[in-house]
C-alpha cells in the first residue's frame, strides 16, 4: 500500500496556494509533477558534476558520462529493452516520432499504406502526414467506437500487404483508454508491418517491457512521469535503428568528419548529435528510481482507486457525460456537463485552485468524432487523495450551478 | 461618448462591489447570456479570432469615424468578457482604439485569462480590436 | 571591474575536491558553469510553476506561460531581435542548425552552392553535407591561413552568384578565433546570398546585436553561457523564418488537425513542437539575467586579461606551440608541447586536478590542416582567476618534463 | 603460467608501492616507453580501436590455443596502460579472457580512464580484446 500523505512531502508545488486556496492539481496527463528527488538531482548535477560529456578525459567529464550513460540503464532495465543502446534520448516524445518518421522517407513509397488511429495525439499524427505527404504513401485510420475504444474489426480490415507501419498510442490522452497493444503488434507483426506505439502515457502508469510487448518503436517524455521537462526517450529494436539514416547532424553523431566523407557513430550516438540534455537525463532517470521506490504496482492499484471513486461520484451529476468511459483505463476522466463550454468549467474550477485541463488535448480527431469544441479533462495522480476528488466534485457541481 | 479610460474606470468601480470572485464570475456569466448571438452567417471562419480555446467571432464596421464591434462566443464567460471589450471599445475612433492601455482586465483579478498563450484568447481579441481599427485608420 | 572572489561565490561547483586538490575548471568552451541564479531558477519553476505551457487555462499554465514567454522576450532582448517571435527555442546549437538545414531541402538544388570554412565545429558541417547529399547542391570550403585566421581573399572568390548560403562560426571553438562576421555577412549580402552565423561560442563571450550584424540566422546553446543543458535559441528574420516549411510535427505546431488537412500554427510555435524544454528556458532566461548583472563588457575586458596572461606565460615553456595566437580571439588557447599527445598532458592536469579539454574539439578539419591529433585547450572564464592559471602554468611543465 | 587475477593482484600489488599518482603516472610512463612500437603496416586502420581518444591499434594471433596480443597507442600514458592490459591478457586462453573480470584499473586508481565514453579507449580496448577471444573460440 501506499502512503500519499508521505509522498506529498516530496512535492513541494503540491503545498501551493493558487487563487488564494489549496492547489488541486488534476492535470497530470498534460505534465506531472517533480519530487524534491528529482529537483535534487537535476541541482546536484549542477552543483558538483556539470561538464560536457563523451568527449572530455577530466574527472568531472568521466563523472558526466558514466551519470548519463547510468541513466541509460536505468531506463533499459525499468523498461526491459535488450540492450543500452536501443535506448536514445530524446527531448520528448514529440522529437522521437520525428526521429522516425523523417528516418522512413527513403523507405517508404508511394506504394505503401501507414495505419494511425483516430485517438492519437496531434504528435502522433502530423509527422506521418508530413511523411505521407513527402512519400506518396497513404495514411489509414482505425476509427474509434463511441465508447471511445477502438474499432478493432476495422483495424485487422485496414492491415493489408501495403501497410508497412502502425502507430498507435499505448493509451489515449484524452480519454484514458488503454488499448489492446499487444494484439495490435502481434496482428502487424503476422501482417509483416512494423509498430510504433505512442507511450507517452503509457509509460507513467505501469510497468511495460519492451522485449515482452516485442514493440518495434517506443516513445515516451520523462515530464509525464515526474521527470524534467526536455528530455525523453526512444526506443528501437536495434536492428531497425541501425537500418535508419541519422536524424541530425552535428558533434557525437559521427566518428570521422572530412569534407569529402563523413562516417556515422554507433547507436545510441548517432541520433544524439550535439550536447545533449545531459541534466535533464539525470533527473529521468531519478524519476524512474523514485517510481520504482513507490512501486508501479502500488501506483496502479491506488490511481484505479482514486478513478473509481471520481467516476461514481461524477456519474452522480446531472447532464454529465464521460467519455470513454470503460473498464481499462488509467485515471483520466473527460466529460461535459450539458451544454457548458469545456472551458468555461475549467475557469470555474481555476478560481477553486483546481488544475483540470479543458479543450481538445490535442487529439482533434476524437473531437470531431464526438462533434463537442473539447472536454474538461480531470486526470488524477498517485500523489493525488481522495478527499482532493470530494472537493473537485463539489467545485464541478457549483460551476454547473452557476453556468445554470 | 466616454473615453476609454473612463468606462475601463467604471467598470473597475462595478466590479469592485462584488465581494468574492463567485459574485463577479456570476455577473459575467450573466453578461454572457444577455449579449445577443451572433446569426449563423456571422459565426464564420473569416471572423474567427486564432489563439481562443473557446471560439471567439468579431465583427467590426466603421461609420462617422467610429468602429462599431460586435462579437460572439460559444463559451459563455468568454462571451461576459468580451461584452465587456466592447463596451470599452465600440462607438470609439481608431486613434483612441490604436493607443488605449488596457488595464481593467488585470484589475478586476481575470488576469489568468490573459496569459501569453494562443490559448487563451483575450490578448488575441485586444489585439484583433486593433488590428481593425489600424485597418479603418488607414482607410481615411 | 569584476569582483571575481565574489562571483566565484555563486558557482557552487567551483569549490569542489577533484582528485584530492581544488578543482581548476578550464574546460569552459565545452560547457560554461551554472551559477545559484540558474540553478533555483530551475528548482524553484519545478517547485512553485511546472506545468506544460500554451494549451492550459489554469492559474498554473498560465503562470507557466508567462515565465516561458517572458524568457523569449528576455532573450530577444539581449540579443537584439527584432520581435520574439523570431526567437525559437530549441534543445541547443546543433538543432538549431538541423532545423535550417531541414528547412532549405525543397529550395536548394544542385545548381546551387553552400560555403562553409575549414573551422567550423562537425554540427556546422554535417548537416551541410547531409543538405549536399540530398539536393545535390555544392559545398565550398573557405580554408584557414597558418595563424588559424579565415583566407578572407578565398572567401571572396568563393562568393560566386551560385553560392545561397555562407556558415560561419562566430568564433572558433577550437583556436577562439573571432570572425569578421560582419564583414562575412555584407559581402555575402551583396551577393545575394544568405548567412547562418553558429554563435555558440560567441554568444557567450560578448554582447551582440542581431539587428546590427543583420545576420540571417543566428543560432547558440544556454549552456555554453552559464544556463542549462539541453536548450538554445534559434533566431532568423521573420519573413526566413516564415518561408521555411515547419520542422517537426506535433502538439503545439499545429493550428488545426484534420485527416484531411493540418494547418501549421504562426511563428515561434511552427518550430516548437511538442512540450517544450520549460525549465531549460527559464533557466536559460535567469542565466542571462545573471550574465548581465555581471555585465557583459567587464566580462570581456576580464577574460581577455586573463587570456593575455596565460598566453604569456604559456609562450615561455619550451617547444610550446599556440594555434590560433592572434590578437582578436576569446579566452581559448589551444596547444601542444613538443610531440606529447594533448591526451598525455591532459591525463596528467587532470591529476592537478586541473579539466582542459584535449582531442579534436569536433573540429577534424582544423587538425588535419595542422596535421595534429588534436590539442590541449584550456579555455577560461570570468569566473576563473590569475592564480588558477598560474597552478595550470605550472602544472603543464611538469607535465611536459614527467613525459620526458 | 599466471591466471588473470593474479597478474592483477600483482599488479595492483606493484602499484601499491607507489606514495602519489605522479610515481604511478611516471611508471605508466615509462611502461609505455618500453612498449616496443608497431611498425607502420601493423598501424593500419583495421587494427585501430574505435572509441579511443588517442589512437590505439590491437593486433592479435591465436597459437596451441593462446591469444598472443600486441598493441600500440600514439599516447604513451594510453601505451603504459595497454601494456597492463598485455601483460594480463596475453598469453590465456580464450575461454579465460572471456570469463575474466577486470579489476585492476580501477584498483590502481585509474578510474577516470574508465569513463564510460567512446573517447575514452580503455573499455572499447577490453572489449575488443574479448571480442578476439570470442572469435578464436569459436574457431576452435
Ligand atoms: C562553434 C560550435 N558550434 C556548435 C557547437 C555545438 O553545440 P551543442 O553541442 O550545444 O549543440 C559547439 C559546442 O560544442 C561549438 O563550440
Ligand atoms: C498520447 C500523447 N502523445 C504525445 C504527446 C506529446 O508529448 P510531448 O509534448 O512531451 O512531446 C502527449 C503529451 O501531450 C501525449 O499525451
Amino acid at each position: 500500500m501506499l502512503d500519499v500523505y508521505k509522498i506529498r512531502k516530496d512535492f513541494p508545488i503540491l503545498g501551493k496556494k493558487v487563487n488564494n486556496t489549496d492547489l488541486i492539481y488534476f492535470d497530470n496527463a498534460a505534465t506531472s509533477q517533480t519530487p524534491n528527488q528529482v529537483i535534487d538531482a537535476i541541482s546536484n548535477y549542477y552543483k558538483e558534476t556539470n561538464s560536457n560529456i563523451h568527449r572530455g578525459l577530466h574527472s568531472l567529464s568521466a563523472d558526466a558520462t558514466n551519470k548519463y550513460e547510468n541513466s541509460r540503464s536505468i531506463i533499459k532495465n525499468h523498461f526491459g529493452a535488450a540492450y543500452e543502446h536501443e535506448i536514445i534520448f530524446t527531448s520528448g516524445t514529440t522529437h522521437g516520432i520525428n526521429i522516425i518518421s523523417s528516418g522512413l522517407e527513403k523507405s517508404i513509397s508511394s506504394k505503401d499504406e501507414l495505419i494511425v488511429s483516430e485517438m492519437e495525439h496531434h504528435s502522433n499524427i502530423v509527422p506521418w502526414q508530413m511523411l505521407c505527404e513527402k512519400t506518396g504513401s497513404k495514411l489509414k485510420v482505425i476509427p474509434i467506437n463511441d465508447d471511445g475504444t477502438l474499432d478493432m474489426d476495422e483495424y485487422k480490415s485496414l492491415l493489408t500487404p501495403k501497410v508497412k507501419f502502425v502507430f498507435i498510442n499505448h493509451v489515449s490522452n484524452t480519454l484514458g483508454i488503454v488499448n489492446p497493444i499487444k494484439e495490435i503488434i502481434d496482428l502487424a507483426h503476422k501482417n509483416g508491418s512494423k509498430v510504433l506505439v505512442d507511450g507517452a502515457q503509457g509509460a507513467a502508469h505501469f510497468k511495460i517491457n519492451l522485449q515482452e510487448l516485442d514493440v518495434d518503436y517506443y516513445v515516451a517524455s520523462a515530464h509525464k512521469l515526474c521527470g524534467p521537462t526536455g528530455v525523453g526517450f526512444l526506443y528501437g529494436k536495434s536492428e531497425l535503428l541501425n537500418s535508419l539514416p541519422p536524424y541530425q547532424g552535428g558533434g557525437e553523431m559521427i566518428s570521422n568528419v572530412t569534407f569529402d566523407k563523413t562516417e556515422y557513430a554507433d547507436l545510441p550516438h548517432k541520433f544524439e548529435a550535439g550536447t545533449p540534455n545531459i541534466a535533464g537525463v539525470i533527473g529521468f532517470s531519478a524519476a524512474i528510481d523514485y517510481m520504482n521506490s513507490i512501486g508501479f504496482n502500488n501506483i496502479e492499484v491506488y490511481e484505479k482507486e482514486l478513478l473509481d471513486y471520481a467516476t461514481e461520484k461524477l456519474k452522480k451529476i446531472d447532464s454529465i457525460k464521460i467519455y470513454g468511459d470503460i473498464n481499462n483505463k488509467i485515471s483520466v476522466i473527460s466529460f461535459n456537463i450539458g451544454n457548458h463550454h469545456p472551458s468555461d468549467i475549467g475557469s470555474i474550477l481555476d478560481q477553486y485552485g483546481i488544475a483540470v485541463r479543458t479543450g481538445q488535448h490535442c487529439t482533434q480527431p476524437i473531437m470531431d468524432h464526438f462533434n463537442i469544441p473539447g472536454t474538461v479533462r480531470a486526470s488524477f495522480s498517485f500523489y493525488n487523495t481522495k478527499s482532493e476528488i470530494d472537493l473537485f466534485i463539489d467545485a464541478v457541481k457549483k460551476a454547473s450551478k452557476m453556468l445554470g | 461618448m466616454q473615453t476609454i479610460q473612463e468606462i475601463q474606470n467604471q467598470i473597475i468601480d462595478e466590479f469592485n462591489f462584488f465581494e468574492d470572485w463567485s459574485e463577479k464570475y456570476q455577473y459575467l456569466i450573466d453578461l454572457g447570456k444577455n449579449l445577443p448571438e451572433f446569426d449563423k452567417k456571422s459565426r464564420i471562419d473569416s471572423n474567427l479570432i486564432k489563439g481562443c480555446q473557446s471560439k471567439v467571432w468579431l465583427n467590426s464596421s466603421f461609420k462617422n469615424d467610429i468602429v462599431i464591434f460586435e462579437a460572439d462566443s460559444d463559451a459563455i464567460i468568454s462571451k461576459g468578457i468580451i461584452s465587456l471589450l466592447i463596451r470599452v471599445f465600440s462607438g470609439q475612433n481608431p486613434e483612441d482604439i490604436l493607443s488605449a492601455k488596457i488595464d481593467f482586465i488585470e484589475k478586476i483579478g481575470l488576469n489568468t485569462h490573459l496569459s501569453q498563450t494562443r490559448a487563451n484568447g483575450l490578448l488575441a481579441m485586444i489585439k484583433q480590436i486593433k488590428i481593425y481599427a489600424l485597418a479603418y485608420q488607414s482607410k481615411k
